[in-house]
């Protein structure tokens, strides 16, 4: 088991256990992302992504198996402030502005959010909110929500970041925006991402791998490279070789 | 000056005239008291007051305070009775009268829940079947009286007569006294223990308050206008109805003895009346020592 | 100021006026119980002549009320704070907080009287009419948060205490505020109640009682409407404080997340035996410490033992106990209904809320007039009207009962996020169909709180309308055994009636349980 | 202004009111669907899609303009039955199952959930969510919630049919297969379907019509009538002239 700063789960085995029938969530799940690296997780609805992720979060229980995160069990690092996260569903406060709600990650870690007001305020540029800083919850569209909890989730400038499909209420230009935006956050930072998306392209485009799950049991199937340089560019979705890995990657994916 | 804390049997209304003209012209204190007076309401029970040590001295119903000894074992000692007739009586009006306890058959009389003893002893007293009377809470108020919901209540005659007049009506009236249940009323009710250790004050109240009361029943219709704005106010009551109870009282009150007195004959009455429900007192709670030194 | 026009626009100012010209005439020509209900304005003239005595009874029971409305709901709002963060603590003092609740009134005044001096009775009383109410909205609201938001602030390290601070805390201000509002009315009744067994000169209690034997009903109401104001102001500030957070304290979205089925829980057996023993036995311990601590004499105060002594072992235990019996016969079955009653009522009202909001607010001021019109007052009316019958004992009943389920169940339908209302209203539902589908279900929770908080109090109301109108079961026993002197019969009746509170609320709480766990919802003790 | 089995918003302003600066959502809109067609509704995020589908469905108030579905203003329609619509959000009812909250328009409509059982299995099937019918929300992942609002949508057999990106959270083999199935639900019942969506390449494969709309304020910019034949099945994907279409699309999108 590395204890190194990436992310690591060993032999993670999870069953979802109570009312009803019992839903193997995940078997043997194995996935290492290296410190530094940004990963992609892809794979069916269903298939255990956001558990997976939970996990790794220590949201949840698991049965059997390993979690080192950053060299610590789950918890250990979340508390040091080394992860940040944006979950699949936006999750914002509804009593709090735009801007205290991406400020929020730093008040649980004891920061003074006054320091940040600059950041802050550049992440919601970044994200496009320019003008809803005051803004409730209540009072933006669903993507516009998405993309405060984007926001939120890069204001501790976070070591290891975890993203839940954090752009699957975006429209297209604004996703690939995104996209080139997140690349070069985590370039500039050093992180380890993880990324769980049902965009190949988009896999494609930001990954160092993709990590293909298949479900029942969720499992991971096969970790696909991608080669393309970095800082890589809105040209390579035009590129042969990456029409080429997009298709490797759809028939890893329906299994095939 | 040693003080002394008494408990009062109701909220301050004329029942009580006596003490407020003795504290007013410092009686208490000519006798070397300083007094401390504390009102009642419904839901103060005097003799708690005393065994928690609150207070000195009490206001009581006898009929409470002497089961109290013979069945709790309480530790009083009734040194003195302010009403030698009690004024409870049952209150009805002239339209529809109850005259006397036989009247009560097929009625319905409403009567303060701590009270259903002495009615039952009334009724007891004069071969009534205690199934044949309509018995239901009463909390003072004479409305569902008025408005001929109930035939009948157990109230203080002296006082509840007056605000039937007002409301229109004519009051009819008895004294249970009258009738075979010859209590005191107001009995003044101490702890073993205080008798003992304080018997000197106990005297000293009682002259205090003896030469209060004595003033006060001079004239009845005197003091209760000059206490408007002291002892009655903000108690809701009118100062016409004071001077009424004042007055009425007055023959209650009174006795060959002096006020207080409790004779001989009077405690064997009490004692009599009390044994017809099955309260069995004795001489020995009375102690009339403290009387004769006054 | 653009409010103000509205309201003098609205349908609910018109409903209010029309109210008022109903209640005059009625009162006026003597249409209700022989002319024993006063029309306004014969109140207001008699209110007009009086107003020499009211400063001062105004003043001390505004000091009272405040004082134990405000030490009350502190201790309510911590006591919340501390039961949901650490459950086994509320398990553990279950027992004792449904006593609070469910102790008769005119059993712990006199008792308070003799123990405290001074104010302290009065805002002991008050506070203990609020702590129950503000903690059980305050502990009902803060189980009800929004487990995603909670999930953010765990990925970041947050313990269950920066949850409560960031997420769960202000998520159930307004069912805090829910809760000060029921307080409100509560805090003045007790303040008022403890007058009548304080002997004090001031308080609008004191007045009351002075007035009672002038059969004045003009008077009588006075003072209640008087006491009501008071209520009613500070209901009104926690109105408006509430409706203000409301918006922006409900979810977006609502949430699916299942709760977790075992959320501190006690997992060993030995231990959930040592948790239930101690439940069981904490009341008792409190009341036996209670005791030897304020050395009150054995014959005022009895300990658990002391019940039990006069109960099963002295001589005299079989009158005693077939006395108790006796009245326990005639009180259960009447509660059984009068239980069904005021949470019938309640859910009745708080649906005529969503569906006639015009109609609910015009009824408001009438409900904080039951909550704070002393029952001393109202009963020769309420007999006058209802006779001494079952009826007159459902009516107390329920007015002792149907607030605070009201107010919560309102408040547990208003917190329903605007996204799920969407659904039925996209296929035309009726609002009837809405509360009926998404509202109500969606308020369970609230319901069961609801249930919770009427059940132990039902006892007390049935308890109130013997003592004050029928003379029957154990209310009667009660108020009679005082008469004798005969604590023992005193403290066994109260301690029987908070015990069958006790168990009808643990009887909610089975089925609340059950229910929740079903349907995938978050529950609290 | 049509009085057709379609639906036609003429001429609708919305501004929202309220805390802060008022947001304008919607100038001059105007929207015809045709009875029977199929029209995208494509635009950025924040742009008022979502805010003129609860226009049209009698969820919102507009300041001026006028609406109509069906031939009846909203609230008559919807509360006639013609309707179905699946939010943006899934807003499933976390106490009822899966087969239960696909009951709940039934029921709202006063139909008896027990007489459409097979309906309901073969719509809990054509979701991919078989052997998931008793299970509670709170149990299925974010793609399979969406998938039980989107079997919701469709029960009351609706002959106008509003989704608000239903497939947002769902991967690309299953978003096409849902395309397709859609299309032929659609093709069956003739009925009429407005479908907000993010996906260029979705809406030229569904609809007939995409309208593109722009942000600051909400508005329609243009309509691209979309030519390919029905049923359209997956290898148009492949098409060059759908390519070209999409490209098309995606400029009046860029604003270029
Ligand atoms: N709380 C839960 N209780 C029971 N089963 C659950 C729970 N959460 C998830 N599951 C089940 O676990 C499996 C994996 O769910 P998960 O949310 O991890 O999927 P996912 O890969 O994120 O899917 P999606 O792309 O749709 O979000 C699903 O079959 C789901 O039904
Ligand atoms: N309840 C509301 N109060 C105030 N403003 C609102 C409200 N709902 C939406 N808005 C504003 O209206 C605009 C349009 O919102 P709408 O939800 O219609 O966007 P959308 O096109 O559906 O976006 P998305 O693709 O992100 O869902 C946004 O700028 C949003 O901030
Ligand atoms: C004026 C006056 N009115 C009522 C009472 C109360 N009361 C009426 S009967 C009764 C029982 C015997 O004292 C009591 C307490 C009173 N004491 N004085
Ligand atoms: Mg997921
Ligand atoms: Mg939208």
């Amino acid at each position: 088991m590395h204890h190194d700063q990436g992310i690591h789960l060993r032999s993670v085995c999870k069953t979802y256990r109570g009312r009803g029938a019992d839903v193997e969530a995940l078997r043997d799940m194995n996935l290492d992302c290296a410190p530094g690296s940004f990963t992609a997780l892809i794979g069916p609805s269903g298939c255990g992504k956001s558990t997976a992720m939970r996990i790794a979060l220590g949201l949840e229980d698991y049965d059997t198996g390993e979690v080192r995160i950053a060299g610590h069990p789950p918890a250990a690092a979340t508390a040091s402030g080394v992860t940040g996260v944006a979950f699949q569903d936006a999750a914002l406060l509804p009593w709090r502005t735009v801007a205290r709600n991406i400020a929020l990650p730093l008040e649980v870690l004891g920061r003074d959010p006054a320091k940040h007001g600059h950041e802050i305020a550049k992440l919601i540029d970044l994200v496009g909110l320019k003008g809803y800083e005051t803004a409730l919850p209540g009072q933006l569209s669903g993507g516009m929500r998405q993309r405060v909890s984007i926001a939120r989730s890069l204001i501790t400038e976070p070591e290891v970041l975890f993203m839940d499909e954090p752009f699957g209420a975006l429209d297209q230009i604004r996703r690939r925006q995104m996209n080139v935006e997140l690349q070069r956050i985590w370039m500039e930072s050093g992180s380890t991402a993880l990324l769980v998306t049902h965009g190949i392209d988009e896999a494609a485009f930001l990954a160092d791998y993709v990590v293909v799950m298949h479900a029942n049991p969720g499992r991971v199937v096969e970790i696909i490279e991608v080669p393309f340089e970095r800082p890589r560019r809105n040209e390579l979705y035009s590129a042969p070789a990456f029409h080429a890995l997009c298709d490797r990657i759809a028939k890893v994916l329906h299994g095939e | 000056a040693s003080a002394l804390t008494m408990q009062a049997a109701w909220i301050n209304d004329a029942e009580f005239s006596g003490y407020f003209l003795a504290m007013d012209k410092g009686y208490y204190s000519d006798e070397g008291l300083e007094l401390t007076y504390l009102s009642g309401g419904p839901d103060v029970i005097p003799e708690s007051t005393i065994i928690a040590g609150r207070a000195d001295l009490a206001l009581t119903t006898p009929d409470t305070t002497i089961r109290a000894i013979s069945e709790q074992g309480a530790k009083f000692k009734i040194i003195g009775a302010q009403y030698q007739k009690n004024p409870i009586g049952i209150v009805s009006l002239k339209k529809n009268p109850v005259n006397t306890p036989a009247d009560l058959v097929g009625k319905t009389v409403a009567v303060p829940p701590v009270n259903t003893v002495t009615v039952e002893a009334l009724l007891s007293l004069n071969g009534i079947d205690r199934n044949a009377v309509n018995i239901v809470p009463y909390a003072y108020d004479p409305t569902p009286l008025v408005r001929g919901e109930i035939d009948a209540s157990l109230d203080f005659t002296t006082n509840v007569p007056y605000t039937i007049g007002l409301l229109g009506e004519e009051a009819q009236s008895f004294l249970l006294y009258d009738h075979g249940v010859t209590l005191f009323n107001d009995t003044v009710v101490v702890t073993e223990e205080t008798l003992a250790s304080r018997r000197a004050d106990l005297v000293a109240w009682l002259r205090a308050s003896r030469r209060g009361w004595d003033e006060n029943l001079a004239d009845p219709s005197l003091y209760p206008p000059q206490w408007e704005d002291s002892w009655f106010k903000g108690t809701g009551r009118s100062i016409d109805n004071e001077v009424f109870f004042n007055t009425a009282q007055k023959d209650l009150i009174v006795s060959g003895g002096g006020i207080f007195s409790m004779s001989e004959e009077a405690i064997e009455k009490n004692l009599a009346a009390l044994q017809a429900v099955g309260i069995n007192g004795t001489r020995e709670m009375f102690d009339t020592t403290l009387l004769e030194e006054v | 100021m653009a409010n103000r026009a509205g309201f003098l626009r609205s349908g609910t100012f018109r409903n209010l006026a029309i109210l008022i010209l109903v209640w005059e005439v009625v009162g006026r020509v003597d249409w209700i119980a022989g002319g024993a209900l006063p029309g306004l304005s014969e109140i207001l003239i008699r209110l007009w002549a009086d107003r020499g005595d009211y400063p001062g009874h105004v003043w001390a029971t505004v000091q009272a009320s405040v004082l134990g409305f405000v030490i009350g709901n502190l201790v309510a709002v911590g006591a919340g704070i501390l039961f949901v963060l650490f459950p086994t603590l509320l398990r553990l003092t279950r027992g004792f907080n449904i006593a609070v609740f469910a102790l008769p009134p005119i059993a712990i005044a006199p008792i308070l009287v003799l123990t405290l001096s001074g104010m302290a009775p009065r805002i002991t009383l008050a506070a203990l009419g609020v702590y129950f109410v503000t903690m059980s909205a305050t502990v009902v609201g803060l189980s009800q948060f929004d487990t995603r938001a909670a999930d953010v602030v765990r990925a970041y390290g947050g313990k269950d205490w920066m949850v409560m601070k960031l997420v769960r805390l202000r998520g159930a201000v307004p069912d805090i505020l829910s809760g000060l509002r029921i307080a409100a009315p509560n805090a003045v009744l007790g303040a008022i109640l403890a007058e009548f067994g304080g002997g004090g000169r001031w308080g609008l209690g004191t007045y009351l009682l002075g007035s009672l034997g002038r059969g004045d009903p003009a008077r009588l109401w006075g003072i209640g409407l008087v006491a009501t104001l008071i209520a009613g102001l500070s209901y009104l500030v926690f109105a408006v404080i509430s409706a203000r957070t409301l918006g922006s304290s409900r979810s977006v979205t609502l949430n699916t997340a299942i709760p977790d089925a075992d959320d501190g829980a006690e997992r060993s057996l030995p231990l959930r035996l040592a948790v239930i023993a101690g439940a069981a036995l904490l009341p008792f311990f409190l009341w036996w410490a209670f005791i030897k601590l304020t050395g009150v004499p054995d014959l005022i105060a009895k300990t658990p033992l002391g019940v039990l002594d006069y109960l099963f072992l002295s001589d005299t235990s079989h009158i005693a106990r077939a006395k108790l019996l006796a009245a326990l016969a005639e009180t259960l079955p009447i509660t059984a209904i009068g239980m069904l009653a005021g949470l019938g009522f309640a859910f009745l009202l708080a649906i005529s809320a969503r569906m006639f909001p015009g109609f609910i607010k015009t009824f408001m001021p009438i409900a904080l007039v039951t909550q704070t019109m002393p029952l001393v007052a109202l009963t020769p009316l309420l007999v006058l009207i209802l006779g001494r019958g079952t009826s007159v004992t459902l009516w107390i009943t329920i007015s002792v009962t149907f607030f605070p389920a009201f107010v919560l169940l309102v408040q547990g339908i208003q917190r329903v996020p605007q996204s799920v209302l969407d659904l039925p209203r996209a296929y035309g539902a009726s609002a009837w169909t809405e509360l009926r589908m998404v509202s109500i279900p969606a308020a369970l929770p609230y319901l069961f709180a609801a249930t919770r908080l009427t059940v132990p109090r039902a006892l007390l109301g049935v308890m109130i309308a013997e003592w004050l109108a029928t003379g029957t079961g154990l209310g009667n026993l009660l108020n009679q055994s005082r008469g004798y002197l005969d604590y023992g019969m005193i403290w066994t009746v109260a301690a029987v009636s908070v015990c069958l509170s006790v168990a009808f609320y643990y009887a909610i709480l089975l089925i609340e349980r059950r229910t929740l766990t079903r349907l995938g919802m978050q529950w609290v003790e």
